[in-house]
Order: structure tokens, then C-alpha cells, then sequence
């Protein structure tokens, strides 16, 4: 297996997360420093428009969040599944063609589906 | 430390393991029963993908694609079944799943 | 890859295919209660499937292999498919109004799904790839996940359906983790390769039956059978009864076809490995499911775990097969088999068809007591419901009792006293099956009954269920064809 | 002469260890930081030009008291914000609550070590580039969930929400658009689908721009562009963070660098989905004319870049805040149509022998 | 369609006519349709005997086609010596059962005379049967109307008594269907139970197959120890099924030891005949002596069936000819009595609702012409001669003598117990005063009731007076299958 071209991507990443690091790092050390730090119980509550929070801020949540979720599972497969076919669209001519062209008519009758069921309206 | 086929097998048990003791010794939340389900899944698929490359072969990571695909539309069922017994019983406790019995 | 022979071969999925996406979206205009038109359009295109299934397999002689052999079409496939298909068709008739009557169709899904299950079985069926097998298991559970929680205001079947999810996830997880390793100790995902590969002795003997335990636990999952059949009980009963009949009918013929295909077709030479796997799920699902049905009084619970015990009888069939390395008595046996289940799913239909009646609107009639005086209410529902409980309980001349009698011969022709041991075992066992099952035929027949209201069904369901009763005592008086007919399917199949 | 640098570098120390992994891997730390340091400054100085340019709109002069030009700016929002206290809420998850920051930055950084920026100028020239970029950007999400689940607020987890959702409603459209990219490519290695879009009739005629993807692949362009303003929760899409209804969304609970953590990313995303654009559909550093040829690639690539940034700040000038049933119908009843019909049709094209992309 | 098919399926179509009918306001219909299939049934059983060659031991009227052939099961009827009569015995039966029922039963009149008409076609396709498949088959599905008879029309503990009557039997079929599996695989996947005879069987098979059977025909009989099933189900089944049980299904058991134990497995018959000679003696003297203490009429006349039977089984387990005609005569003789003693309670039990013997007393008083015929049948049953039952029991005892004298002496003193519970409980319920108020309000039997009883006794006393036409047709087949016996397999 060649990974030589991985390398810099771990790196990257983990600079990437030093990046988030550090600054993180040096302003608690600078804001401490400078002794602009005072945390106390009013500041370190919860942002309520100036009122105590009322009750968990985990609380239930909308349903139509879980149905984009699902779609978005599913429609993101999709593009999985058509990645690879697109990269290799001219080598495997037609019968490619044709192959995808069935997945995504069945995508399609999904997606009318879902879209006449009212699944894609937010109102 | 050379990875050999026995690593990734290794990695790939343990990972089943963890997760069919999840499903079994988890008793407090769902979404960890469902999790422990996606985990079940890679762990076959860590085997796969290792079972392809020693074996030179690419129908293991065609069939890795497959179940990748599978996974996510199970887990999207698994979820909507999810929100469903929310509403139905305003939580998701594996111990509250108990009305059927016998 | 993609020739005119292939595509022929799989018509009848692509039809499947393309008539379940139209049903879908011709169902979103669709405003009746009944949903009348998606209900017609399904029928006809089960029909047509059930059709054409049943011409090529009653064409074919031998297993002809579609797209690089991932696909295959033999004898006995097809007739999986067609039963499967009659199957749906009679669980869509029965379930109907039931559903109906519980907002499950406010859409057309249930439809759309069945479809779609039936489309994953016949995948299942016609695999000969361990991914198109793997493929179609999951549209079938996925789609079932779904029937089970079609309710969705019914604490009781999301329950199930979330019970069911995750035992069938899981089991699906164990039959992938044990093929990946076949396919690790094999080199290939073709059941044929896999054939060679296993028979060709150089392949470790420890890693392909680490594999097989995983894989039998797998498809013992999907069968039923004890220690993994935790799933039955509660998703029978907290099912809708309708969609109870969908995912305990012609599934079951789809599990057997992937068990022969996987177990026999791919892995005969490891068969003294699996057979003794396989004696051991069936002793158990024999002893638990007959013992716990006893202590039911919820008529689909005693139900699912008469499946238990009944697929204990399916698995020792199979696991007659091969007696000493010779596999001649395997076509008696898979074939003995193939009968069972076959017979199985019609009386199945008939059983829960009955229940599906007489649920009226806010009462589901699932308790045995339930059925108390049926014979005073109704005459002919008891005479049906009769005729499949003793069928079941494998009383002459109703067909179960030759579907035990072909496992049994199976069996005992083996030979050895171990297989008698295990046939006398299990006539005992099903003795105490018959126990439970005459239960409830008292409770329809000596008890008085609880209302007087004399039980009404609309036409279609009162035409099949009767039909389908009659065929439960017709096919016992005359089990030969269907017997042939099985045995036929079985020896053209394991022939190449 | 870089070929040298790292020769000279390879002989500093003569041990195995450090040719054979010390040194690679300073080396490669080295062009990261070449990477880095320049995009830290770049997305720094694009939000002196964002106000800049707004102000322009407006016919205002926009900052202008720090440094010349205000130029000094960016730096002094720096030192504020570093010198900020950090609040960490009493009722947060700590560890998730710092968590989201740094999941939120290090994505919008690590992509771009795919990104070439001319041919063989890549840190990581590899073959799954595009898939790679898709991946690594889909984790942004997370870092939007996290930070607004452990604030435990309602208006940082409502905020989240709304964030994600539209996120992931909008990865879908831009992943269609990829892969229509790839199609037309046949390849998802980034430097590759530059190179194919210097080919072609037009380029013969020296009209190079006239045969880049963005002509041919129109609507697929314009889905990428106004995508990639909804990923990026820019103006028009921003009621993620819509001061008049959930103040901040899921970054409200934060301050100082933490907070300056989620700023960065969206801007380094913001030169991300711009430079992006430029490779897959504006020839990368291919010039427009032949004739310009003798101007070197990443002067080209640059100014691209800059021109479609730019298009962002103009539209956050130009247009009101969508509402949030309408940004989502636009996502999934609009873009992943239109994608989707062009998708067929571009493959439909490629087999007919007017196929343009041989 | 031969004669054979004919008696099978004609009660069985009438059968299923009937229950096609829907609800009680068709009763009179529904009664009359049983009859005619009833008298048609029998009649056209009666070619059978007069078409019959008694000179050959062969089988007669056969009918043979291929019915599974997976299984190479074939649809074989015929019928021999030994088993025509029962099939005619069944068919009359079935008459008398039908006309017995006539007005008692008013619920489900439709269903009653249905399940008893299919029952006697399935119990004469038991006596037919060729094939092992065949046998078995109509063996268990008498199981199944026989069950719901005792379940719906039963008395109050009906349910029980269903049960325990299904289970019981279903247990020792199941261990015989083993056992003919095991025989089609040894005969090379034949399930010709004539083949069956031929087959040469090693000792231990044998031995085993014998105790197959065994359990199936025994539970059946019943022998003892597995008898306790019998009062139960006598004393709760309706009259015409308690009739139909004592007369007809308890021969089912009988008759498999002559077609299946004993000429399958000659060695091991045998070899275990002394265990069977002893459980049959247990039988006559110990259930006999049991029989005496009962106070429920129904539950006396059942335990004095087991131990009739037990004369049965000691007769075929002597291995002599006139041990083996006398049980066949028993059989047929115990088949005429029991049901009239069964249909002779009945009787009682519709006026008074009381089984007890207790309840009863100077009868004679009230119902003159139903004593005569009651004092008849007591007598039949304890062995009287010129009545039926004296002919089967003095042959076996004969025969029982011949063999060893101790085991004649034994089965001859049971006779004295036979004559003592029976005339005790005629002389404590038709004799003496009248014993209440309700026994004084009685009244004589009806025409129906004198008519069946009247066949019955018509019956009784021809085969007592003159029991050559039953023997002469077995003879032969009697002498053949001895001779069969005798022959080891080994």
C-alpha cells in the first residue's frame, strides 16, 4: 500500500488541530494574565435573553431535524455510490450508462415520493 | 511492528466483540444499542477490506461499499423506529421495552 | 455482463422492481380508504410475478446463472419465488381491511413495502453471490423493520418493530462477520467458487468453521431457531397481525432458500460441522418452542412460538442430509425441507388469516379466549382455523402431517440410531405441540362463546381464506404433487 | 532550489531516523506551514475586505482608523480577541465544549492540503482528492454540533440544528455537482481535473476560458456557488447565526479565541469553497487567453480565487436573509433536481459522440 | 370406484354434505340426510359379504393406485377374512348410532351426524387399508371427529376427557409412524404393508418395531396399564360416541396387532407373548374386579370393554387358530353388545340425566319393553351363551386352554367376574322397587328406541345362535396368517 501521499494529510490535520489548540491556549493564558478573567456565577450561566434558563436546554426537539438527518443519510449514499461510476463513466460506456440510469430512476421514484409525502416541506 | 492479515482480523474481533456486548450489557439508552449495530458492521468490514487486500482480490471492498450503503439505510430506519417509540413512550430506556412479554 | 439471457432471467425482479416503484407513486393520487387501485395494481403484479416465476420453473431443468453468476435461476429457486409471491398476495388480501381499520394505510406503504420485501426475498432466492444474497436479506428485514412499525401511534408494535431491528441487525451483523471469514478462507464471494475452494481440502479446516458458526447463527436468527429466536415471540405479537402474516410467511421460504443455498450449495463438504450445529438449534427450537407455547394465552405469541418448534423441524431436515460424507439422502432431506416450509406458510396464512377476521375495529382478537364458540358463530372460520392447527399439530390426513412425515423419513433413512433417537424426539415433541394446538380447537369448539355477533368478511378475504383452508386438507388427502413437485425442484437444482 | 533546501535538510544530520522520518517529516510540517501562513493571513485580510467591500456597496469607507487604510485592522481584532476572557459556562460540557471549536477549524484547514495550486504544487497529490475534500469538510458538522450541544443552551442547540440541517442539506446538491465534476474529468485527483479542463476546441483557438467546466456545466456552477454560500452559512443563508432570532446560534455561548475559532474557520472555508470553485470549473491556474500564458499559474489561480470570494461579500451585500423554509426548499426541491436532471444529461452527453470531454 | 372406495367415501360425502348445512332450523333435513348416508353406507358394505370368497386367504376387492409417489404410497385397499367383518360391523354401527341420536341431540345436529358419518368411512378405511401411509393416516384423522363429539357434545367434564383421549392415542401413534418410516426405509421405500409381512428382520428391529406398534395399538385397546384413558372418555363422551369408541375404535387397536405387530414382527411377538398373555390377563381379572366397584353405569360397562378386550389380545397372543378366530369374534361380538349397552345407558341418561347406579332401581317397572332388552345385553356381556359374547370367549378360552391350562383357568374365572358386575348393576338398576320419584315418572323406550335396540339384539342373538357366517369367513385367513406367524423372519 502506498501512503507516502498521506503523510501531509495526517499532518495537516493534527496542524489543524494545533491551530485550534494553541490560540485556545494563549488567550485563557493572556486573559488570565491580564486579569481580565473573572468568571462568577451570572456570567458562567446559560445566554436566556437575561432570564434564568427555564428548564434543560436538551429538551425535545423538532422531528423534521431526524427526517433531514435520514434523508441526508440516504441521499449522501447515493452520491457514494456515484462517485466511483462517475470517475470510471468512460470506461465503462454504456452499459454504465445505463446502469446508473436505473439506481437514480429508482432514486427519482424515491425522491418524488418523499417530496409528494411532504417530507421535503419545512412548514 | 509489520501489520500482517492477524492484526487487522484482531482489530476486526474486537470490534464485533465490543459491539455484541453492547447490545447486550446496554441497558440504558437505544441510541448506544443502535451505535453498537454500526459498529458490528465495521467490524465486518474491517474485515473485509483486509481479507481483499492480503488476498489481492476487489470484491471484499465492493461488498464494503454495499454494506456501508446498507448500514446507513438501516441506521436511518433504525432511527425513524426510534423517534416513533419516543413519541409513543417519551423515552428510549432498553429497560422500558418491556410491554411484550411472555 | 448486462446480455439479453440475464435480463431475462431476472424479469420477474425487474418487473417486481418497476411495477413497487409505480405502485408507489400511482398510490400518492390515490384518496380511497381501501386504497382499491394500489391494492388491484399489486395484486396483478403479483400475480404476473407468481406467473412468470412458475414458468421458468416449470421450464427449467437445470440452474442457469445470470450476470457473472451472481445471480442463478433453478428449479426450486423459482418456486420459492412463485409460493412467495402467492404468499404476499394472500397476506395483502387478508390484511387489508385489518389494516384499514388501523390507520396503517394512510398511505399506500404498506403496499409499496411488501413489494419491496418480496422484491429483497427474491433476491434472496435467486443469490448465488454471497453479496446478492446479503443485498437482498437486508431489503427484505429493512422493509420489515418498517411493516412492524407501520402503526405508528401503537406503543406495542413500535416495540416490536425496535426489538426486531436490533436482533435483526445483529443477526445480519453475525452472517456477515462469519462470511467475511468464508470469504477470507476462500478467496471469493461466489457460492460455486466457494464450493470448490471448500471441497478442495487445502483451505484451514478451524477458519471456515469459525466462519460457519457465525453464519448458522446468522441464518438461525433469520430461521427462528433457538437460542436465537428472542425476536419471534414479541414481534409476532406486537406486529399488527397483518404484518405478522407478512414477515412469518413467505420470509421463512426465503430464509430456508438462503440457508440451502449458503449451508448445501456452498458448503456441503463442511456438512458434519454444520449438521451438528444445525441438530443442536433444532433440538432446542423443538423443546422451547413446544414447552413455551403451552404457557400462552395470546393466540399470536402460542403462534410464534409454534413457528420455533415448527422451523426445528425444517432444521432437522436439513440436517439429515449428509450421513457419512455421503450426500445421496440429501435430496430427500432438503427436499422434505422445502415441503415443510412450503406447507408451513399456507397453513401460517390460513392461521393468521383467521385471526386478521375476526379483528374488528378496536378489538384485535389475538387472545386465544377470544376465539371462544367460533364454531356457533361461524361454522366455516372454526372448520379453517381447525384444519390448521391439527395440520400444524401434524395430524393425517392434513398436509402437515406429510410435511413431517417427509423429515422423518429423511431422517430415518439416514440409518444411524442418533437420527431415530432425534425423529423420536421429535414425534414427542410435537406431541406436546399437539397439546396446545387442540387447545385452542377447544376453545373454539366446546367453549361458549363470549359475543353472538356472527362474523362478517368482505368477499375476497372470505373466497381465499376458504380457498386456503381447502388447500390445507386437499393437499393432505393429495400431497403427492406438491411433494414431486419439491423433491423435482431439489434434485434439478443440487444437480449442477 | 527547494530540491536543494531539502537536500541540505536531509544531509543535517546523518542517521537513519532522520532520513528516513525526521526529516520528511519536518519537511512536510515546513510546506504546511507555507500553506497555513499565508491562508492564516488571507483569511485575516478577507475580513478587512469584506467590511472594506461592503462599506464600498454602501458607499462608505469601511474601517479605516487602525494603520493605513485600516490595513492594521485584522491585526488589532487579533489582540483583542486573544487578550478576551474565555467563558466556559457552568452548566457546558467542558470537554465537548472545547471540543467544538477545534473540530470546527481544524476541517476548514486540513482540506487544503489537496488543494493544488499549480500543476505538481500540491502538499498531498492524491488520487481520491475530491473524495477526500468531501470528507474532511463533512466534519465541519460536527464541530457545529458539538459546540452547540455542549453549551447546553436552547439557542446554541437550536442554533445547531438549524446549522447542521442546512449544512447537510446542502452537501447533497454540492456533492451532485462533484460528481458531475468527476464525470467530466474522469478522475479525482484535483491536479487532473484542472489539466482536463486545458483541453478541448476552444483551447486550440486560444479561448481557453471558453472551454473550463463552468461553460458547459453552467447550472452546475451556479448550484456549486450558491451551495457553497449555504455550507459556509454565508449571507443570504445565515440565519444560523441570525442576530434577530437566535443571536448567535450554536457559537453564542462563546468568547474570546474560542469564539475567534469559529470566525476563522468560516472564513477559511469561505477561501476554500472559493478556490475550490476555481479548480473544478474556472481552470484552476490555466489562464483565460492563451496569449496570457507567459503570467505564471498561481498569480491566475490567485486572482480567480479572489474574484469568486469577492462574489460572496457582493452577495452578503446585495441580499436579504432567506427564510429557513426557504433556504431548505431551495436545497431539496430546487438545487438536488436541477443537479440531478444535469447529472443525467451531462452523462447522457458524454455518450453521445458529441461527447466534448474525450 | 370399487366397493371398498364405495363404504369409505359414501359416509364421508354424506359426511361433508351435512356440514355444509348451516344452522339447527334444517334439523329434520339434516337427520334425514344422515340416515339415508347412513343405511346407504351400509348397504353398500353388504356386497362385500355376499361377494366374498371365503376359501382364499388372499386379499379381496382390491383397489390399488399410486397416491404419493415420492413416497411410492399407494392408495391399497382390501380386505380379508379377518377384516370384512368390521367393516360391515362399522357401517351398522354407524346406522344404529344415527338413529340413536335422533331427537336427543338438537344443537349442532348438522356437525354431530357430519363427524360420525366421516368417522365410520374413516374407521372403515382403517380396517382397509394396505399401505402403511394409508393405515396411519385413517388411524389419526378418527382422532380428530372423535374428538370434537366428545368435546362439544360431552358431559361436564368433557374437556378433559377430549384431551386426554387425543394425547393418549396420539402418543403411541406417533411412536408407530417411527416405526413404519423405519419399515419403508428397511424395505427399500416401500410402504406395502403385504411386503411388509414378507420382509426378513433382524431380532432387535423386530423387537423394537414390536413395541413401535406396540404403543400405538395397546393405548388403543386399551391394555392395561395404559387403559385409564377409557372410563374417562366413556363416562363424558356423548351415547352414540361412547358407542361408536367401545364398538368400533377400540378394534382399530386389536385389528393393528393382527395386520401389523404380529405378522411384521412374528419373532418378536413371540418372543414378548408371554408379557402380552400377562398384561391381558391383568386386564380381565384386575379391571374386571375394578369394574365392580364402580358406581357410574357408563364407567362400568367401559372398564368390562377392557377387560373384554383383554380376551381379545389373549386370544391373538396364544398363536392357536381358535385363540385367534375366538378374539376376532370377541372383537366382533363386543362391538354389538358394547354399543348396545352404551346406547342402553343412553337410554337411561336421557330420562334422568344420572349415570349413577344409585339413582336407579326397579326400572322394570316403568320401562317393561326396555329391560327385556337390557336384561339381553347383560347377558351378552357377561358371556351368556346363545348370545353373542359367549361364542369369542369360549373360544379363546378354548384356545387359552389348549395352549396352557393355567391361562384358560385364569381368563375362564374372569368370566365369573364378567357375570357378577354385570348382573349386580342390572339387578340394582331394573330390579327390585321402584327406587324414586323419577324412576316412577319414567317412560318406556319409543319406537326409535325400540327399532335400534331391536337391531341390535337381532344381532346379538344371530351371532350367538348361529356364529358360523362370521366364523367361516375367517377361517382361512386365520389358518394362513398362523401359519405366517409361525414362520420366523430371522
Amino acid at each position: 500500500m502506498n501512503l507516502d501521499q498521506y503523510l501531509p494529510v495526517l499532518l495537516f490535520i493534527l496542524v489543524g488541530v494545533a491551530v485550534g489548540v494553541i490560540p485556545q491556549v494563549l488567550g485563557w493564558v493572556f486573559s488570565s494574565a491580564m486579569g481580565v478573567r473573572k468568571p462568577d456565577a451570572q456570567k458562567n450561566s446559560p445566554y436566556e435573553c437575561g432570564f434564568e434558563a427555564f428548564e434543560d436546554a436538551r429538551m425535545k426537539f423538532d422531528v423534521r431535524y431526524y427526517l433531514v438527518a435520514i434523508l441526508f443519510i440516504l441521499f449522501d449514499l447515493e452520491i457514494a455510490f456515484l462517485f466511483p461510476w462517475a470517475v470510471a463513466l468512460k470506461d465503462i460506456g454504456i452499459v454504465g450508462f445505463w446502469s446508473m440510469m436505473l439506481f437514480l430512476g429508482i432514486l427519482v421514484v424515491g425522491f418524488i415520493y418523499e417530496w409528494k409525502k411532504g417530507a421535503l416541506d419545512w412548514e | 511492528m509489520t501489520l500482517t492479515l492477524g492484526h487487522f482480523l484482531s482489530l476486526g474481533a474486537i470490534l464485533f466483540a465490543l459491539s455484541v456486548i453492547g447490545i447486550f450489557l446496554n441497558r440504558r439508552n437505544l441510541i448506544v444499542l443502535l451505535m453498537a449495530i454500526e459498529l458490528m458492521l465495521l467490524a465486518v468490514n474491517m474485515n473485509f477490506v483486509a481479507f481483499s487486500y492480503y488476498l489481492n482480490d476487489m470484491h471484499g471492498q465492493v461488498f464494503v461499499f454495499f454494506i456501508l450503503t446498507v448500514a446507513a439505510a438501516e441506521s436511518a430506519i433504525g432511527l425513524a423506529i426510534l423517534v416513533l417509540l419516543f413519541r409513543n413512550k417519551s423515552n428510549i430506556n432498553v429497560d422500558e421495552l418491556n410491554t411484550l412479554k411472555g | 455482463m448486462l446480455d439479453k439471457a440475464s435480463l431475462i432471467i431476472v424479469a420477474p425482479e425487474l418487473m417486481l422492481l418497476a411495477m413497487a416503484c409505480l405502485i408507489a407513486l400511482v398510490d400518492l393520487g390515490v384518496k380511497t380508504r381501501l386504497r382499491t387501485l394500489t391494492y388491484w395494481l399489486s395484486m396483478g403484479t403479483l400475480a404476473f410475478v407468481a406467473w412468470s416465476t412458475a414458468m421458468l420453473a416449470s421450464e427449467a431443468q437445470t440452474s442457469l446463472y445470470a450476470f457473472g453468476h451472481m445471480v442463478v435461476s433453478d428449479p426450486m429457486g423459482n418456486w420459492l419465488k412463485c409460493f412467495s409471491a402467492l404468499a404476499m398476495m394472500v397476506c395483502l388480501v387478508y390484511g387489508r381491511p385489518y389494516a384499514a381499520d388501523r390507520d396503517m394505510m394512510r398511505g399506500g406503504e404498506m403496499f409499496t413495502l411488501a413489494l419491496f420485501s418480496l422484491l429483497g426475498m427474491f433476491v434472496m432466492i435467486s443469490g448465488s453471490n454471497f453479496l446478492v444474497i446479503y443485498l437482498g436479506l437486508e431489503l427484505l428485514t429493512l422493509c420489515s423493520y418498517a411493516l412492524v412499525a407501520l402503526r405508528r401511534d401503537h406503543a406495542q408494535s413500535t416495540e416490536a418493530a425496535m426489538k426486531y431491528f436490533v436482533l435483526g441487525a445483529m443477526a445480519s451483523g453475525f452472517l456477515l462477520y462469519g462470511l467475511s471469514m468464508i470469504y477470507g478462507a476462500t478467496g471469493s464471494l461466489d457460492i460455486g467458487e466457494v464450493f470448490k475452494a471448500v471441497g478442495s481440502g487445502r483451505i484451514r479446516h478451524d477458519v471456515l468453521v469459525f466462519g460457519l458458526v457465525f453464519v448458522v447463527s446468522g441464518l438461525a436468527f433469520k430461521l427462528g431457531a433457538v437460542p436465537f429466536h428472542m425476536w419471534i415471540p414479541d414481534v409476532y405479537q406486537g406486529a399488527p397481525t397483518s404484518v405478522t402474516l407478512m414477515i412469518g410467511a413467505a420470509p421463512e421460504l426465503a430464509a430456508f432458500a438462503i440457508t440451502i443455498r449458503l449451508l448445501v450449495e456452498g458448503m456441503i463438504p463442511l456438512a458434519i460441522d454444520w449438521q451438528q450445529m444445525l441438530i443442536v438449534l433444532a433440538v432446542g427450537s423443538l423443546l422451547v418452542g413446544n414447552l413455551a407455547a403451552i404457557a400462552q394465552t395470546n393466540l399470536k405469541r402460542m403462534l410464534a412460538y409454534s413457528t420455533i418448534a415448527q422451523m426445528g423441524f425444517v432444521i432437522l431436515g436439513l440436517a439429515s442430509g449428509v450421513v457419512n460424507g455421503n450426500t445421496l439422502n440429501g435430496q430427500y432431506a432438503y427436499s422434505a425441507s422445502m415441503f415443510y416450509v412450503v406447507t408451513y406458510v399456507l397453513t401460517t396464512l390460513a392461521s393468521f388469516g383467521i385471526i386478521l377476521l375476526l379483528a374488528r375495529d378496536g378489538f384485535e382478537s389475538e387472545e386465544i379466549a377470544d376465539l371462544a364458540g367460533l364454531n356457533q358463530r361461524s361454522p366455516l372460520y372454526a372448520g379453517v382455523m381447525a384444519v390448521c392447527l391439527l395440520s400444524l399439530a401434524g395430524i393425517p390426513p392434513l398436509v402437515g402431517f406429510y410435511a413431517k412425515l417427509a423429515v422423518l423419513q429423511a431422517l430415518v433413512s439416514s440409518g444411524d440410531m442418533f437420527h431415530i433417537g432425534l425423529a423420536i424426539f421429535a414425534v414427542m415433541m410435537s406431541l406436546i405441540g399437539t397439546f396446545y394446538y387442540i387447545r385452542v380447537i377447544k376453545v373454539m369448539y366446546f367453549d361458549a362463546p363470549i359475543t353472538v355477533t356472527t362474523v362478517s368478511a368482505p368477499a375476497d378475504v372470505r373466497a381465499v381464506l376458504t380457498i386456503n383452508g381447502a388447500l390445507v386438507l386437499i393437499l393432505g388427502i393429495l400431497p403427492g404433487g406438491l411433494m414431486t413437485l419439491c423433491f423435482n425442484a431439489v434434485v434439478k437444482t443440487l444437480a449442477t | 532550489m527547494i530540491d536543494q533546501i531539502y537536500g541540505f535538510g536531509n544531509g543535517l544530520i546523518a542517521a537513519t531516523w532522520w532520513t528516513a522520518a525526521g526529516w520528511p517529516v519536518l519537511w512536510t510540517l515546513i510546506k504546511i506551514v507555507v500553506v497555513v501562513a499565508p491562508l492564516m493571513g488571507a483569511v485575516a485580510y478577507l475580513t478587512l475586505w469584506e467590511r472594506k467591500a461592503i462599506g464600498f456597496t454602501q458607499i462608505r469607507v469601511g474601517p479605516n482608523r487602525i494603520g493605513p487604510l485600516g490595513l492594521l485592522q485584522p491585526i488589532a481584532d487579533a489582540v483583542k480577541l486573544l487578550t478576551k476572557e474565555i467563558i466556559i459556562p457552568t452548566v457546558a460540557n467542558k470537554g465537548l465544549f472545547l471540543l467544538g471549536p477545534i473540530m470546527t477549524i481544524m476541517p476548514a484547514l486540513a482540506a487544503w492540503v489537496v488543494i493544488p495550486f499549480g500543476p505538481e504544487v500540491a502538499l498531498a497529490n492524491i488520487n481520491a482528492g475530491l473524495l477526500f475534500l468531501m470528507a474532511i469538510t463533512s466534519l465541519e458538522v460536527y464541530g457545529v454540533i458539538i459546540a452547540g450541544w455542549a453549551s447546553n443552551s436552547k439557542y446554541a442547540f437550536l442554533g445547531a440544528l438549524r446549522a447542521s440541517a442546512q449544512m447537510v442539506s446542502y452537501e447533497i446538491a454540492m456533492g451532485f455537482c462533484l460528481v458531475v465534476v468527476l464525470m467530466v474529468a474522469g478522475s479525482m485527483n484535483l491536479t487532473d481535473i484542472v489539466m482536463t479542463q486545458g483541453r478541448g476546441m476552444m483551447v486550440n483557438q486560444g479561448l481557453n476560458f471558453l472551454s473550463w467546466n463552468w461553460l458547459p456545466l453552467l447550472p452546475i456552477f451556479l448550484v456549486y456557488f450558491i451551495s457553497g454560500l449555504a455550507e459556509t452559512n454565508r449571507h443570504p443563508f445565515d440565519v444560523v447565526e441570525g442576530e434577530s432570532e437566535i443571536v448567535a446560534g450554536h457559537m453564542i455561548e462563546y468568547s474570546g479565541m474560542s469564539f475567534a475559532m469559529f470566525f476563522l474557520a468560516e472564513y477559511a472555508n469561505m477561501w476554500l469553497v472559493s478556490i475550490m470553485a476555481v479548480l473544478m470549473f474556472l481552470g484552476g491556474w490555466l489562464p483565460p487567453f492563451e496569449f496570457l500564458s507567459f503570467i505564471p499559474g498561481w498569480i491566475w489561480l490567485g486572482i480567480k480565487t479572489f474574484m469568486v470570494v469577492t462574489m460572496f461579500l457582493w452577495v452578503r451585500s446585495t441580499f436579504p436573509r432567506y427564510r429557513y423554509d426557504q433556504i431548505m426548499r431551495l436545497g431539496w426541491k430546487i438545487f438536488i433536481p436541477v443537479t440531478l436532471v444535469w447529472l443525467v444529461v451531462v452523462a447522457a452527453w458524454m455518450q453521445t459522440p458529441y461527447n466534448i470531454w474525450k | 370406484m370399487g366397493l371398498l372406495s364405495l363404504s369409505i367415501w359414501v359416509p364421508i360425502f354424506f359426511g361433508l354434505v351435512l356440514l355444509a348445512f348451516g344452522r339447527d332450523e334444517q334439523a329434520p333435513t339434516e337427520r334425514w340426510i344422515a340416515l339415508v348416508g347412513a343405511v346407504a353406507s351400509f348397504l353398500v358394505t353388504i356386497p362385500l359379504y355376499t361377494r366374498f370368497d371365503a376359501t382364499t386367504a388372499a386379499m379381496q376387492f382390491v383397489e390399488k393406485a399410486p397416491w404419493i409417489e415420492r413416497f411410492a404410497v399407494n392408495y391399497h385397499l382390501g380386505v380379508d377374512g379377518i377384516s370384512l367383518w368390521f367393516v360391515l360391523l362399522t357401517a351398522f354401527i354407524n346406522v344404529i348410532v344415527v338413529i340413536s341420536a335422533w331427537e336427543v341431540i338438537t344443537e349442532r345436529v348438522n356437525q354431530y351426524m357430519g363427524a360420525f358419518l366421516i368417522l365410520s368411512g374413516l374407521m372403515i378405511g382403517v380396517f382397509t387399508a394396505l399401505d402403511g401411509i394409508l393405515f396411519y393416516t385413517f388411524f389419526e384423522a378418527t382422532l380428530i371427529p372423535m374428538y370434537l363429539i366428545i368435546g362439544i357434545w360431552g358431559g361436564p367434564r368433557k374437556i378433559y376427557a377430549a384431551f386426554k383421549f387425543f394425547l393418549y392415542t396420539l402418543l403411541g401413534s406417533l411412536l408407530m409412524l417411527i416405526a413404519l418410516i423405519y419399515l419403508y426405509s428397511k424395505s427399500g421405500g416401500s410402504f406395502d404393508i403385504l411386503t411388509w409381512h414378507k420382509l426378513p428382520i433382524s431380532g432387535t428391529a423386530q423387537t423394537l418395531l414390536f413395541f413401535g406398534f406396540f404403543a400405538a395399538f395397546a393405548v388403543k385397546v386399551p391394555m392395561w396399564p395404559v387403559h385409564t384413558w377409557l372410563p374417562d372418555v366413556h363416562v363424558e363422551a356423548p351415547t352414540g360416541g361412547s358407542a361408536v369408541l367401545a364398538a368400533i375404535m377400540l378394534k382399530l387397536g386389536a385389528y393393528g396387532f393382527l395386520r401389523f405387530s404380529m405378522p411384521i414382527a412374528p419373532d418378536a411377538a413371540h418372543e414378548w407373548a408371554g408379557l402380552m398373555i400377562a398384561l391381558s390377563l391383568i386386564a380381565v381379572i384386575y379391571v374386571g374386579l375394578v369394574a365392580m366397584v364402580q358406581q357410574d353405569m357408563k364407567k362400568l360397562v367401559a372398564y368390562s370393554s377392557v377387560a373384554h378386550m383383554g380376551f381379545v389380545t389373549l386370544g391373538f397372543f396364544i398363536f392357536n387358530d381358535l385363540g385367534v378366530a375366538g378374539g376376532v369374534v370377541q372383537m366382533i361380538a363386543h362391538g354389538f353388545v358394547s354399543a348396545a349397552m352404551f346406547l342402553c345407558i343412553g337410554v337411561l341418561y336421557d330420562r334422568m340425566h344420572s349415570r349413577e347406579i344409585a339413582s336407579y332401581g326397579g326400572v322394570v317397572n316403568t320401562m317393561p319393553n326396555f329391560t327385556a332388552f337390557a336384561l339381553l345385553f347383560a347377558m351378552a356381556n357377561c358371556g351368556l351363551p346363545a348370545t353373542a359374547g359367549f361364542v369369542g370367549e369360549w373360544m379363546v378360552i378354548l384356545g387359552a386352554v389348549k395352549s396352557n391350562f393355567w391361562i384358560g383357568m385364569a381368563a375362564a374365572s374372569a368370566l365369573i367376574f364378567g357375570a357378577a358386575y354385570t348382573l349386580w348393576m342390572f339387578k340394582r338398576v331394573y330390579l327390585g322397587p321402584v327406587a324414586n320419584d323419577e324412576v316412577k315418572a319414567l317412560t318406556d323406550i319409543n319406537a326409535r328406541e325400540f327399532l335400534m335396540l331391536a337391531l341390535l339384539g337381532i344381532a346379538v342373538l344371530y351371532m350367538g345362535l348361529y356364529p358360523k357366517p362370521f366364523t367361516d369367513v375367517m377361517n382361512v385367513t386365520v389358518t394362513e396368517f398362523l401359519k405366517h406367524v409361525a414362520t420366523s423372519k430371522l
